[in-house]
């Protein structure tokens, strides 16, 4: 479903990786690997279409995602290190105002269960900017589970996240996989994912 | 199409509404430069009346402008403007959203409180007409040519002032024909040719700006 | 002692009538208002406070 | 932390807020006596000015107007001020409940100056440096006000307002100083305390009795908010508790 | 204590050669905000040498105003003032370096180029002198309120306007001394009078607000 | 050396933690944990003195920390999950700036030396915008290199860290403890810091 040719990145003067390929079928994990700098971020912000290649082709169900445009954009999710959150806002307005903005349905209460199930029951009507650093992570964390798109890209998901969460979070990645779905990720903590296919791909 | 743009112009608007000092405080500066501009001049009404068409456009510019670097910097730094530009439809149609929202926020205000400083000049109750129409007409061409500026500034440090450098010489058009309405009221000339030229800047604005502003925005985020 | 001669020679104010009842008027009207509007806020406090009291009760018991 | 309290006994919100709660009526039936007895005085007895003509009975609510639009900005400055040196709770509430109503009486001043102004100098408003520095109190107030709104957490906000109350409190010279300063338009003081006063004895009475009634009207509304701040404040301690349990008085 | 002061100076310096933009920009927004005016209001330049000390002066009072919210906003967001906070000297230093570091960023180079600006206005030698000598004096004031404000609204979203709200009315008093002693030299009657008053406010400034700025400071970090 | 006493933290309505309490000597290290939201961070903050408590004391060699100001701020370091880096300094500039900043000595040599113990070598003149993640917390983490200062407070320092960086950092952290500092750490991740005693203190 998605693959990659002979990638290349290049950063200023510096060259972080060449000939970078893989493919990738549904159920399948891709583990991105590599020290701090190794070139990880970009290659992902390569994949979701944001970061134009210096070499190299990227396609989704064979077509190159240049083109596909919007029709990839359709059924990709993506994750970065960034919350992607208003701090004025509230949970519960945040993840509706996504949701609209991605032209998904979702209802309140679909979004107050979801909630519920990052464990931020009670605080769906605290501004966002009074949450600490892991219960921000979960706000974002909280699109995730109703979340059918078959592309899942993530950037350091269980970073700032206690236990329970990395445990719940690694569980709803497999039941994705398990679905059918792809997902693409990196983490520099040893988290298992029970379900799926794992490949693993090194950058250095 | 039309849902993206609602959506976004909700989600703006309730964003101000929860910041509350947002709006209050812009007509509040335009009414703070507008009161500056006697103490820093002198009191003589015929002078003062004179300024007063510069004075309030320049001031109605300034407010604008001021609330422009946020325009897209706060989506930037927490990330959902990434989100926007992966969302499946034209970012096109996010950026007209937000330009709207900023409008309702900066510009619509201003047109209701022009005439009620205009009042402070001692404007002719026919030029207060003309003030307030030529404000409601041009200020979505600032809202809209400052889109532009705030997506090619956008995640350069010391923005703001970069910023208004981009966008100032693109507003001079606005003001001279806004201020230029009120004018040639004021001399009896009649301000219709004045606003008609305004109008048609305003929907060239719009209907050109969102565009060139998404596709800043796509190189900001690269 | 009441200096007026009539009631309309008060309401003209000596050809002052509408700027000195210009500026009682809007003075009346607005330490008139002002204090319907503090109380209303008072009691739509107390109001909203005890309906967090009940509802707070009501989950710990 | 008990003895604490019993130094500062009302300046504890448990103690002041019945306290202020009695004390409410009788400056508001204060506010309305002394309100007929000046408006009786400066409206209907008060003889005609021989240069203003009738035209001067504006003086009646310009006056206190602008006396309580300085002086309700001292006394917030003075709680800003006991409330940053102590730490004491109610000193913000203080500063928060008089706020609109000092707000409010600027404009007035402004409001009734302009007013006075259209007839005897011929137009609404001069940028003259009394008027001048009226309007940048009046702005002074909501600047406080929208400071004190855009902070959330109750504590941080008294903190930062009181501080902007200390800084904003030159201007209150500058207002009652400035006629004498420049030479302007606007009249100078008339009223002193080391001077006889320069005008008819009904006038200076209605005068003084407006005053009152605006000193207590400024007293009652602010002790009317200061409560319900209060509740809102402290909703989650047991004296507001038991006050709501009761019937919130 | 001096090497405290330098240190927060040579650094924000540095940071300010670094984003180049910035001292640039800001002289640039003084710039044309100033060739504005004679667009709003026509080309008399009777009327213009009248306006001139206004204007510029007013110019340069936004100029200053526009770069004060960044004033500590960088070093909040990516917390560096948590570290400046924690440092063993009193905050009031480092705050004093930060402001005059402002005022050579934002305050000097309007100085430097008031008096081009004042010969567009048919402004005369001495009016030019005084002119230039008023920005000089009455700016490391604006810096010095401003910091207040600055750090009053820090971390408030929608701040920048907030901030205008706040200082706006503390620098009238600048702006009144500033312009009429520029004023008063055009008129003859010599400026000396105004520049003085203007000395001292900046004097009183400069030792009172940074203290207050680093009490307002510790309660935004709280 | 640090000891608190009975803190209490009221963060908007909500009561985080009361009748906290601890003590610590030299050579050891305080290993806050909790769920997110705890009240972690805003022990950490209590700590340092930048956060008032609603209730009890910190003191510092047996004076509060209120009263003893400067001269405890003259012994403390903190390490917020912000980075307290300038994004278009280089590292280099950073160490730098900062040194000087906190009124340390601290020359050249040293910072480039810090800089190549954490792995940054060749990216010295590099402005830090442009560094990764990981790299970014680095360049925060060399300040901790030459950092001779008792009392080390670091909330989630292994964050964004890869393999190699942690164990570094535990590395360092235990080197620390042996030369008599103390530390306060909060972290998600289970780290064995090899030497010290290690005191842990739950927050629920
Ligand atoms: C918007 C315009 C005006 C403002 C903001 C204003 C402001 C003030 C203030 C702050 C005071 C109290 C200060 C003091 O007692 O010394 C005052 C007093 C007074 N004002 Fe005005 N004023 C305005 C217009 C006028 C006009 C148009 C007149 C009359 C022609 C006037 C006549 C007086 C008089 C007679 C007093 C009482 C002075 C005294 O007896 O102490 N004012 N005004
Ligand atoms: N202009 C530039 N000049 C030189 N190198 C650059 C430039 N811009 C970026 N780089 C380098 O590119 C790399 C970016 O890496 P990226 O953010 O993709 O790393 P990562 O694998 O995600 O690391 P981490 O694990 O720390 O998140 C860094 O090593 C950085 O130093
Ligand atoms: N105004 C407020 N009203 C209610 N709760 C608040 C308010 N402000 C902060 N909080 C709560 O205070 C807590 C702050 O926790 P803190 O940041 O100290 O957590 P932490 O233990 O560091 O968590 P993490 O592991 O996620 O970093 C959060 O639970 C937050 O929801
Ligand atoms: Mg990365
Ligand atoms: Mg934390």
């Amino acid at each position: 479903m998605l693959e990659a040719d002979n990638l290349e990145c290049v950063r200023g003067e510096r060259r972080l990786f060449a000939g970078v390929g893989f493919r990738l079928e549904g159920g399948e994990l891709l583990y991105l690997q590599g020290r701090n700098g190794a070139g990880k971020t970009s290659l992902l912000r390569m994949l979701i279409g944001l970061l134009p290649p210096e070499a190299g082709e990227i396609r989704w169900r064979g077509v190159p995602i240049r083109q596909a445009g919007d029709d990839f954009r359709a059924e990709l999710c993506y994750l970065g290190h960034l919350n992607a959150i208003k701090e004025e806002l509230t949970p519960l307005e945040n993840l509706l105002a996504a949701a609209r903005l991605a032209d998904e349905e979702l209802s309140e209460d679909e979004v107050l269960d979801a909630l519920e199930q990052v464990g931020l029951a009670g605080r769906e009507d605290l501004a966002c900017k009074y949450l600490s650093q892991g219960q921000k992570r979960r706000v974002a964390l909280a699109r995730l589970v109703k979340e059918r798109r078959p592309l899942w890209v993530l950037d350091e998901p269980f970073v700032a996240l206690d236990v329970a969460a990395v445990d719940w979070l690694a569980g709803l990645i497999s039941a994705h996989l398990q679905r059918g779905g792809l997902a693409v990720m990196t983490t520099h903590q040893a988290v298992a994912i029970p379900a799926g296919t794992v490949r693993e791909l090194r950058l250095s | 199409m039309l849902r993206i743009v609602t959506a976004v112009v909700a989600r703006d608007l309730r964003l101000a509404m929860r910041r509350q000092a947002d709006i209050v405080s812009a007509l509040f500066f335009f009414i703070i430069v507008v009161s500056l501009f006697p103490l820093g001049i002198g009191p003589e009404p015929d002078l003062l009346r004179k300024l007063a068409p510069g004075v309030l456009w320049v001031a109605a510019l300034l407010a604008t402008m001021l609330s422009l670097p946020r325009l897209f910097a706060d989506d930037h730094r927490d990330g959902t403007l990434e989100q926007l530009a992966l969302a499946p439809h034209p970012l096109g149609l996010v950026v007209t959203g937000k330009v709207i929202a900023h409008w309702l926020v900066s510009g619509l205000p201003l047109a209701v409180l022009a005439p009620v400083l205009g009042l402070q000049f001692d404007l002719s109750t026919e030029a207060l007409v003309v003030l307030t129409a030529s404000i409601l007409i041009g200020t979505p061409a600032l809202s809209g040519i400052g889109g532009i500026g705030a997506a090619l500034t956008l995640g350069l440090r010391g923005g703001g002032v970069l910023l208004s450098l981009l966008v100032l010489p693109l507003y001079i058009p606005v003001l001279i024909f806004g201020a230029g309405a009120v004018d040639a009221t004021v001399s009896g000339l009649g301000g219709e040719a004045h606003l008609s030229l305004l109008a048609a800047l305003t929907l060239a604005a719009l209907g050109f700006a969102p565009w060139a502003a998404a596709a800043a925005l796509r190189i900001a985020l690269e | 002692m009441i200096h007026w001669n009539s009631f309309s020679e008060f309401l003209a104010m000596g050809g002052y009538g509408l700027y000195v009842w210009g500026s009682f008027g809007v003075t009346a009207l607005i330490l008139a208002v002002e204090p319907i509007v503090v109380a209303r806020n008072r009691n739509n406090t107390i109001a909203r406070l005890k309906r967090q009291l009940r509802a707070e009760r009501r989950i710990t018991e | 932390m008990t003895d604490r309290f019993n130094i500062y006994r009302y300046a504890a919100p448990s103690a002041f807020y019945p306290l202020a709660g009695a004390m409410v009526p009788w400056f508001a039936a204060a506010a309305v006596l002394f309100g007929l007895a000046g408006l009786w005085l400066g409206m209907l007895v008060a003889p005609t000015d021989f240069q203003q003509g009738e035209g001067y009975r504006i003086i009646f609510i310009h006056v206190p107007a602008s006396w309580m639009s300085m002086f309700i900005y001292l006394v917030m400055a003075f709680w800003a001020a006991i409330g940053l040196a102590f730490n004491t709770r109610l000193s913000g509430m203080m500063a928060q409940a008089l706020a609109p109503t000092g707000a409010l009486m600027a404009f007035l001043s402004l409001w009734t100056g302009a007013l006075w102004g259209k007839p005897m100098w011929g137009t609404w408003w001069v940028w003259d440096a009394r008027l001048t520095s009226e309007l940048i109190l009046l702005f002074l107030y909501i600047g406080y006000m929208a400071l004190v709104a855009a902070i959330d957490d109750p504590r941080r906000a008294d903190k930062a307002g009181g501080l902007l109350l200390l800084v904003g409190v030159v201007n209150i010279p500058i207002i009652y100083f400035s006629v004498k300063w420049w030479n302007t338009l606007h009249q100078g003081a008339s009223v002193s305390l080391t001077k006889s006063p320069s005008m008819a004895a009904t006038m200076l009475w209605g005068m003084l009795l407006m005053a009152l009634c605006f000193w207590m009207y400024s007293i009652a509304v602010a002790l009317i908010r200061v409560r319900t701040i209060m509740l809102e404040r402290e909703r989650n301690t047991d004296w507001v508790r038991e006050t709501l349990e009761g019937d919130g008085k």
